[in-house]
């Protein structure tokens, strides 16, 4: 970060910056996602843009003060475009020593530490296996060490309190915050109407938390820890409108209401609770009011079948889940294929392979999206590429799924759930109306099985419907009847029409950042995008390397034009949090040589990372075309 | 075309659909199918409202005669389809085929919580105690010892009671009858049909290829009448010539006593109390071998899932006010800001 | 290290593995870890021949403390995974842990057929009426209106009894007990232990985090005299202050009778009779709420699935009369001629 | 089919043919396996080499007389090298209207048609659909068409058997099957034995049987209905030794209990019915003597599971199935993937997408059992080429299973489970013991994860040592202690492993039959081989093309020099019974860009359609090097 010297108020000067990382890391009992995300939206209120990453511990608890009860919550804010939460924290908050020694690792030198002093006595070390307090034996010389004695100033702040100390002990993480809110410049007015609203009618923690995160703010300022504060001013580069803050799993959410509304149907939802998909059924449980309907289902299996028989009764049927549960989906949704409803498949990926790594992310269900049923069983793909864009892509496969009346797949993953970016509150008049081909009445006998030969869609007429009374089914169909046939060449004409329906769908042109040809192209996909972008557009800038970005949203059908994309450069890398899964289908595809990138560690690429790669990458391609 | 064919008075053949049934001949599925067909009309629910939703097996290809909406789905899931289609649409009559296999072997756990939610469907049960469409190994309700196609040995398994499972999933209906008695099987449907909630039924049914005979010792023209019990609710549980059987208890023990001809039958005798809150005795005559019992073993008032649902809805709605367009929605539960 | 640990006399520590235990601090799961752990020396079976299974859930990290073999799989299918074991070496002891979810939510249908199949297998089943590892929503044994994560206007659906269920499955072993009070959990674990076959049993379970306090209206302390009857084959049931209370049948109707100090309980008081061979009895226990009945509802003899097994290639073997060879297997059924 | 004529016995000049092929249809009732069986069974006795091929109807009876009741079992019989069972019969015996019918479009001119005259009634043909008699109407005129009244003569035959009438019907497949065997001169012996075992007890029904044989023979020699019958000598190409007919499944079944016992453990198979693989599981349970386990569970998840529990304590854990049942297992062999367990799976593969076609063939699961899982999940694959093959590669799938502790799959297929073809019993001595990486005692704690640098496999301790206890599970495992771990670079080793160890199985090198290079490369695998290899030679030797087929056998880990191989042809044809699923493995793989040839009918190549595509490929092929 560069800083800039602006004139500051009275007290102690204010530098100012483009941007900012900050940390938080405590204990699970901490209360690090509240800290987190108070931060956040105080940040996203006074206008910065911001990018986020949460990293939960394990799902089950593990023992206080212990590594893997580590919780943390990583903000980057800026004045300028941010993309990803950031490689590396310029803060650290550490709540104890678990947090600093968990967290270490991904700091750079010079960063600043702020540790609650109080945690470093002999037991919490000891939890966190330190034989020294790393605070006194020199190891941190490289940062700069900030120690606060935050439990007992959180005592000493709320002395005259009726809470019980457990609870005062509770509050610390808003001491920690009104530190940081000093630090970084921000109100804490935000944060006052948040505790009043979540503690209503609870007088004594409405107080006290409020007490806890004033008394930081003004120790951060009175104190004579830090000998400056930081300014980083609303980002100008954000189009105007009414913004809030969103997750991935929030705007999944609301593009499913949404697509069900422009479709003029209800939404069915079917799921059974996993993480990191639960959210997404949590939050449209609380929609009921929009006509949502959520069944919480004895399993995956179960919520598909709803899902599928809700589209079959006319509605829009939903199920989301993560790998695992897509897994026993499978058949059903061979089901869904072969009878031709619609059916959107929320897949929010999490690290495999079985039960993995629950709470960290990975890209490596596309292949099972893809292939991952028995038959030739094709399905529409999309992934979003940032949390706001869960939106758009959500409505984008409903449309898809009721267009031509087949399963569609969304790629979101851990990253994009529980990571949040502003959001542009879109105007619901200007989101195209969804049209299913819907019938009410037929000339002559009914040919549920009629394709249009346009979109590939069969008709779709609903139950209670007269004269229209048909009979679905998993066994293969008559074109055009529906009648069950075992002819040998209806089925290849079958299966070559559910293949091409893939094909109809209307998917935009490869979009492609930097120049439309050069050395090197970056093909991602999903909640990549962040670092892909930054890290494509740092080479750009800094090495002026014919190097671009195209991050798909569309997998299944790919853009129309992606061949030609691909071939009008040098060099395609694919960078995935997997082991090559879209280099897979594009070189099957397009039979390009294209190079892949992975990177399975449960975790998002870092910019930095991604930067250095490239430069070899382009290194590498120049030295082939010297050869050549 | 476009209309309801409700106004019309309709008649079996309307339920008749235009594909040529394929079960073997002999097999008892076809008389089910008639006698479903015959009782059909009597309901006043129009073709087009009724859905008929099934796994895979013998019995579940039963959508495809019906002249109604239909859904044939995949081995054991069908309760989960059917689910889905009631809560999205709970203006239709939702009828499930299933068999022993597709119902109790893979399918046991989605009949099990559609049971336990009381989703207003009805449950066709066809049990043959066989697998008939993979031809011929033993189902969940296949008895011990039984020799099929992959147990050459003899089956190593306990039978389930698929009554019992559906008591003990709560269902709110559940009864049984069987394929050789048209008008029990008609009484039976008809009395699921007006049943609000779930209806569980079990038909005895025979399969001729693989398992012929089966329930030959009990629904046999000859024997039956010493070997069925029909319940009828606030009825004494009679059977036996001249229905001089009864059943009474000896503390949890049901015990047969048989009385002689022009004698009143004893006073303790059981009396068939199918609304009882308690599910224990319907549990204790869903056992009995000597007799078998036929008929409404169980039928209690519950709220169903589907109204449930709805419910909630409506009162989300009127707590919103109507604010519940996509704006309000894009904004809730969320702090705004405006650049 | 090689040798067997049977020699040695074992005590509760050798049970303890080396893994750092995880739950939320106060969780109901510290104090079945610790009964269970207690329990283990006094059944005589090696640590190397016990094999502990789960699926997933909080509960079903079990196996990790345990330091015997441990398979901790995937949710639901635990059953699975233990009759495999099982029926592969019966000389294992086969425990097998599972939460209110992953054994009768995505699990039912594998734990039913586990138990109808009577695998000599003990199911520890911990019930806190709430999935707790994704974080609080409802469980199919959550009370209806319950309000969760998932059901911010309350459930809509009816729960299941664990021990209904269960009993329907044909378990041959059925019990009760809660995770505060150790020495009745012994009992019950080791009465488990002891039986041969199937062994299931619910624990109730706080999870202070999700559902604190589901079962305090019960087992609290100050309540429990008068809400639980504790069983004992062969005794009649009774609880209450100075075991003045006892419970009384009115037809298939369970009454509740008190006596005064000193004086001589009622004689028609119903006796627990754990081995009736009707399992219509324990159904009735299993559905009473005042009192809540704890300890073993049900113990019957029956033969095991995996001895079947075993007895069946025994025989199979002894037909064969030792020709069992390849060489025998690659003509075994046809006709082979020779080029 | 090119003719010689012998010396014959008196009476009717025996022609002498090559090889010959026959098709048996009629109602689902009318024991058409049976008869073609008979035909098969005899014709291996007396030395042909054979294939067959059975046609069932859909699982469900169709009602009698129908096309969708119509059963057929065709069979290619020679005395030279016989590989498929025929693209068109030259005799096609039809029973009823239907299977005229439903069989007509295969035959081409000149074919002999046997027509049970009896059944071309009014009611017959009404069901069949035939509005006229075809065999009164001139539209048969192409073909020899020989009626005759199958039923009378066979009513005739038995009017002293005590049978009622409908039994007595029952016996004309047998009176149908004396006139084939007179026809191409074989044996009734083989049959009698047959007849007596299966009957035993009841003499009433061998007497009827062998007396509808006997007549049907010697009516066909009496009658004036053939002017002459064909001899098929003995095959001379077959290696000596003794043989038997075998089918896929039977094979199958015969190999796990053979591999199970060269690695000196029981066999446990869990499964639950499906066509076409039931059969495995009917023919393991009669193998108790032998110690096999097997379990018929609930459904396939509890058949896995439980399989994977078996090896868990030691067995060797294989579960079978078809494609909607591979859906239903996925999650489960993530775990066994996680847990580094062996296992095999078996998948008879059948036409879908969902339930599809049951009774029919395909090859579409092959990505599925790539791909089909949460996260990255590699596995094993195999593929036998014929019905015999799938003895040596299921032998083959558990010793890679075993050794290296992973899942494989096998992918048999509809085709391959239920043709058949001669085996030459294998000695059991020379099959090469299995050996796993058992361990009974660990200096220092054990440590469960302690991959064998050459297999990497883990150490298989067994429940029941004492010292080694130990747990396993589905969430990431620390390399070597198998404790549960989050540590990001862990996680990426681990991943790498995994997928490492499918490359590091030892796979032989890629046959080519053929040239080693030039213009055209068949890549083929599964139970298409047999019509790819007649199709190869037969453009070989007719055309003099250097075309050349390698057949597959490993899907994953590829033959390691496939790459090279396919190099070294101009063009790469890629035939499978799907859309191209080793087409995509190969060009994501190679970056080759090989051309796909898909059929997708539920049936096999026919010879002649291939030949003619490769024709074509070589046009090209040539067309190319022109223009380039
Ligand atoms: C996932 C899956 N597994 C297995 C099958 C094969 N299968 C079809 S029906 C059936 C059992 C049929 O038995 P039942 O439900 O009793 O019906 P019935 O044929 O006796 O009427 C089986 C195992 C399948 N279709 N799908
Ligand atoms: C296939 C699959 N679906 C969902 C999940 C997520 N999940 C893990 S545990 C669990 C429920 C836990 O509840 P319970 O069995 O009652 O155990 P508890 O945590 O309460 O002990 C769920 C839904 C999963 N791990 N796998
Ligand atoms: S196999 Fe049995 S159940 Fe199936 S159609 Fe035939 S007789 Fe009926
Ligand atoms: S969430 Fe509940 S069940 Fe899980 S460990 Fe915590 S207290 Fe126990
Ligand atoms: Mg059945
Ligand atoms: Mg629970």
């Amino acid at each position: 970060m560069s800083a800039t010297t602006t004139p500051s108020r009275p007290g102690k000067p204010i530098l100012e910056f483009e941007r900012a990382v900050v940390r938080f890391a405590g204990d699970s009992g901490d209360g690090m996602q509240v800290t987190g995300s108070q931060f956040t939206t105080t940040s996203a209120l006074i206008g910065n843009d911001v990018a986020t990453f949460p990293d939960f511990p394990a799902e089950i608890r593990a023992p206080a003060g212990t590594l893997p009860g580590v919780s943390g919550f990583q903000i980057q804010f800026g004045s300028v475009d941010v993309h990803t939460p950031g490689d590396a924290p310029d803060v650290l908050v550490a709540m104890n020593p678990a947090a600093l020694k968990a967290n270490l690792r991904d700091l750079q030198d010079g960063a600043t530490i702020v540790a609650n002093k109080n945690a470093f006595n002999p037991a919490g070390l000891k939890k966190a296996g330190y034989e020294q307090n790393p605070l006194e034996d020199g190891s941190l010389a490289k940062f700069r060490v900030i120690e606060v004695p935050l439990s007992d100033l959180t005592r000493e702040a709320l002395k005259d309190s009726p809470l019980d100390p457990a609870s005062v002990d509770r509050c610390k993480n808003f001491f920690a915050l009104g530190i940081m809110f000093w630090l970084y410049d921000r109100p804490l007015d935000p944060t006052y109407t948040w505790i009043r609203a979540k503690f209503k009618g609870k007088q004594v923690l409405i107080d006290a938390n409020e007490l806890a995160l004033r008394q930081g703010y003004y120790f951060a300022e009175t104190a004579e820890i830090f000998t400056a504060h930081y300014a980083i001013k609303p980002a100008s580069h954000l189009p105007p409108g009414e913004y809030r803050q969103i997750s991935g799993n929030e705007a999944i959410a609301l593009g499913l209401v949404t697509a069900a509304r422009k479709a003029g149907i209800d939404l069915f939802y079917g799921s059974y609770p996993i993480t990191p998909a639960s959210d997404v059924l949590h939050a449209l449980s609380r929609y009921k009011a929009h006509g949502v309907k959520t069944f919480q289902a004895e399993d995956e299996i179960a919520a598909v079948g709803a899902a599928i028989g809700a589209s079959f009764a006319g509605a829009l049927g939903v199920t989301g889940t993560s790998g695992p549960g897509v897994a026993l989906k499978a058949e059903a949704i061979g089901l869904a294929v072969m009878t031709e409803l619609p059916l959107v498949v929320v897949n929010v990926q999490r690290a495999g392979p079985s039960t993995g790594m629950p709470t960290k992310t990975e890209q490596a269900d596309l292949l099972q999206a893809m292939f991952g049923r028995n038959g030739e069983c094709p399905v529409g793909i999309v992934a979003p590429a940032t949390p706001a864009e869960c939106f758009t892509l959500t409505v984008e496969a409903a449309r898809l799924a009721l267009t031509h009346m087949v399963p569609v797949f969304i790629l979101s993953d851990g990253y994009l759930a529980n990571g949040a970016e502003p959001w542009r509150l879109p105007d619901p008049d200007a989101i195209a109306p969804i049209t299913p081909r819907f019938v009410t009445s037929s000339d002559g006998p009914f040919r549920p099985y009629a394709h249009d030969p346009e979109t590939l869609s069969r008709p779709w007429a609903l139950p209670g419907t007269p004269g229209l009374e048909h009979r679905l089914g998993g066994l293969e169909k008559w074109d055009g009847t529906g009648n069950i046939s075992y002819d040998p060449d209806n089925h290849h004409h079958m299966v070559a029409l559910r293949a091409a329906k893939i094909e109809r769908m209307q998917v935009p042109p490869a979009e492609v950042m930097g120049p439309a040809e050069g050395d090197l192209l970056v093909l991602g996909w999903g909640g990549t995008f962040g670092a892909l972008r930054t890290a494509v557009e740092q080479v750009q800038r800094e090495d002026g390397a014919a190097v671009s970005l195209c991050h798909l949203r569309y997998l299944n059908p790919f853009p129309p034009d992606l061949g030609e994309v691909l071939g009008r450069f040098k060099r395609v890398l694919v960078p995935e949090l997997n082991l090559g899964q879209l280099w897979t289908m594009v070189r099957a595809r397009y039979a390009v040589p294209a190079v892949k990138y992975s990177k399975v560690k449960g975790r998002p690429f870092q910019v930095a990372e991604v930067v250095a790669r490239l430069r070899e990458e382009l290194a590498q391609a120049r030295a082939e075309v010297a050869r050549g | 075309m476009a209309e309801s064919t409700l106004p019309k008075k309709l008649t079996r053949k309307d339920f008749v659909s235009d594909q040529e049934v394929r079960w073997c001949p002999g097999c008892g599925d076809y008389a089910i199918l008639a006698a479903i067909q015959k009782v059909m009309p009597e309901l006043g629910v129009p073709r087009e409202k009724t859905v008929f939703v099934s796994g895979i097996g013998c019995s579940s290809r039963f959508p495809y005669y019906m002249n109604t909406y239909g859904f044939h789905t995949i081995h054991g899931r069908a309760p989960t389809f059917a689910t889905g289609i009631k809560c999205a649409r709970p203006d239709l009559t939702v009828w499930l085929v299933t068999g022993d296999g597709d119902g109790l072997s893979i399918g046991g756990n989605h009949l099990l919580h559609l049971l336990r939610r009381n989703v207003d469907i009805k449950v066709l049960l066809f049990n043959n105690r066989i697998y008939g469409l993979t031809k011929g190994q033993y189902s969940p309700t296949s008895e011990q010892g039984k020799k099929t196609k992959s147990t050459p040995m003899g089956s190593i398994e306990r039978p389930l009671n698929p009554l019992r499972f559906a008591i003990a999933s709560e269902a709110t209906f559940v009864a049984r009858t069987y394929d050789t008695d048209v008008k029990h099987m008609g009484q039976v449907f008809e009395a699921a049909a007006r049943h609000k909630g779930i209806a569980f039924i079990e038909i005895l049914q025979n399969c001729v290829i693989f398992n012929d005979g089966a329930f030959d010792p009990w629904i046999n023209k000859k024997a039956k009448e010493e070997t069925l019990a029909f319940l009828e609710h606030g009825k004494p549980i009679t059977f036996g010539a001249g229905g001089r059987k009864g059943i009474r208890l000896r503390g949890f023990a049901p015990e047969v006593v048989t009385w002689g001809e022009g004698e009143a039958p004893p006073a303790d005798l059981v009396v068939h109390d199918a609304h009882d809150a308690s599910s224990a005795p319907a549990f204790l005559l869903a056992d009995l071998e000597a007799p078998m019992v036929m008929g409404v073993l169980r039928q209690v008032e519950a709220p169903t899932y589907d109204a449930g649902l709805v419910g909630q809805i409506e009162r989300a709605r009127e707590r919103a006010g109507g604010k519940a367009d996509l704006a309000a929605l894009f904004r809730e539960g969320a702090e705004t800001w405006t650049v």
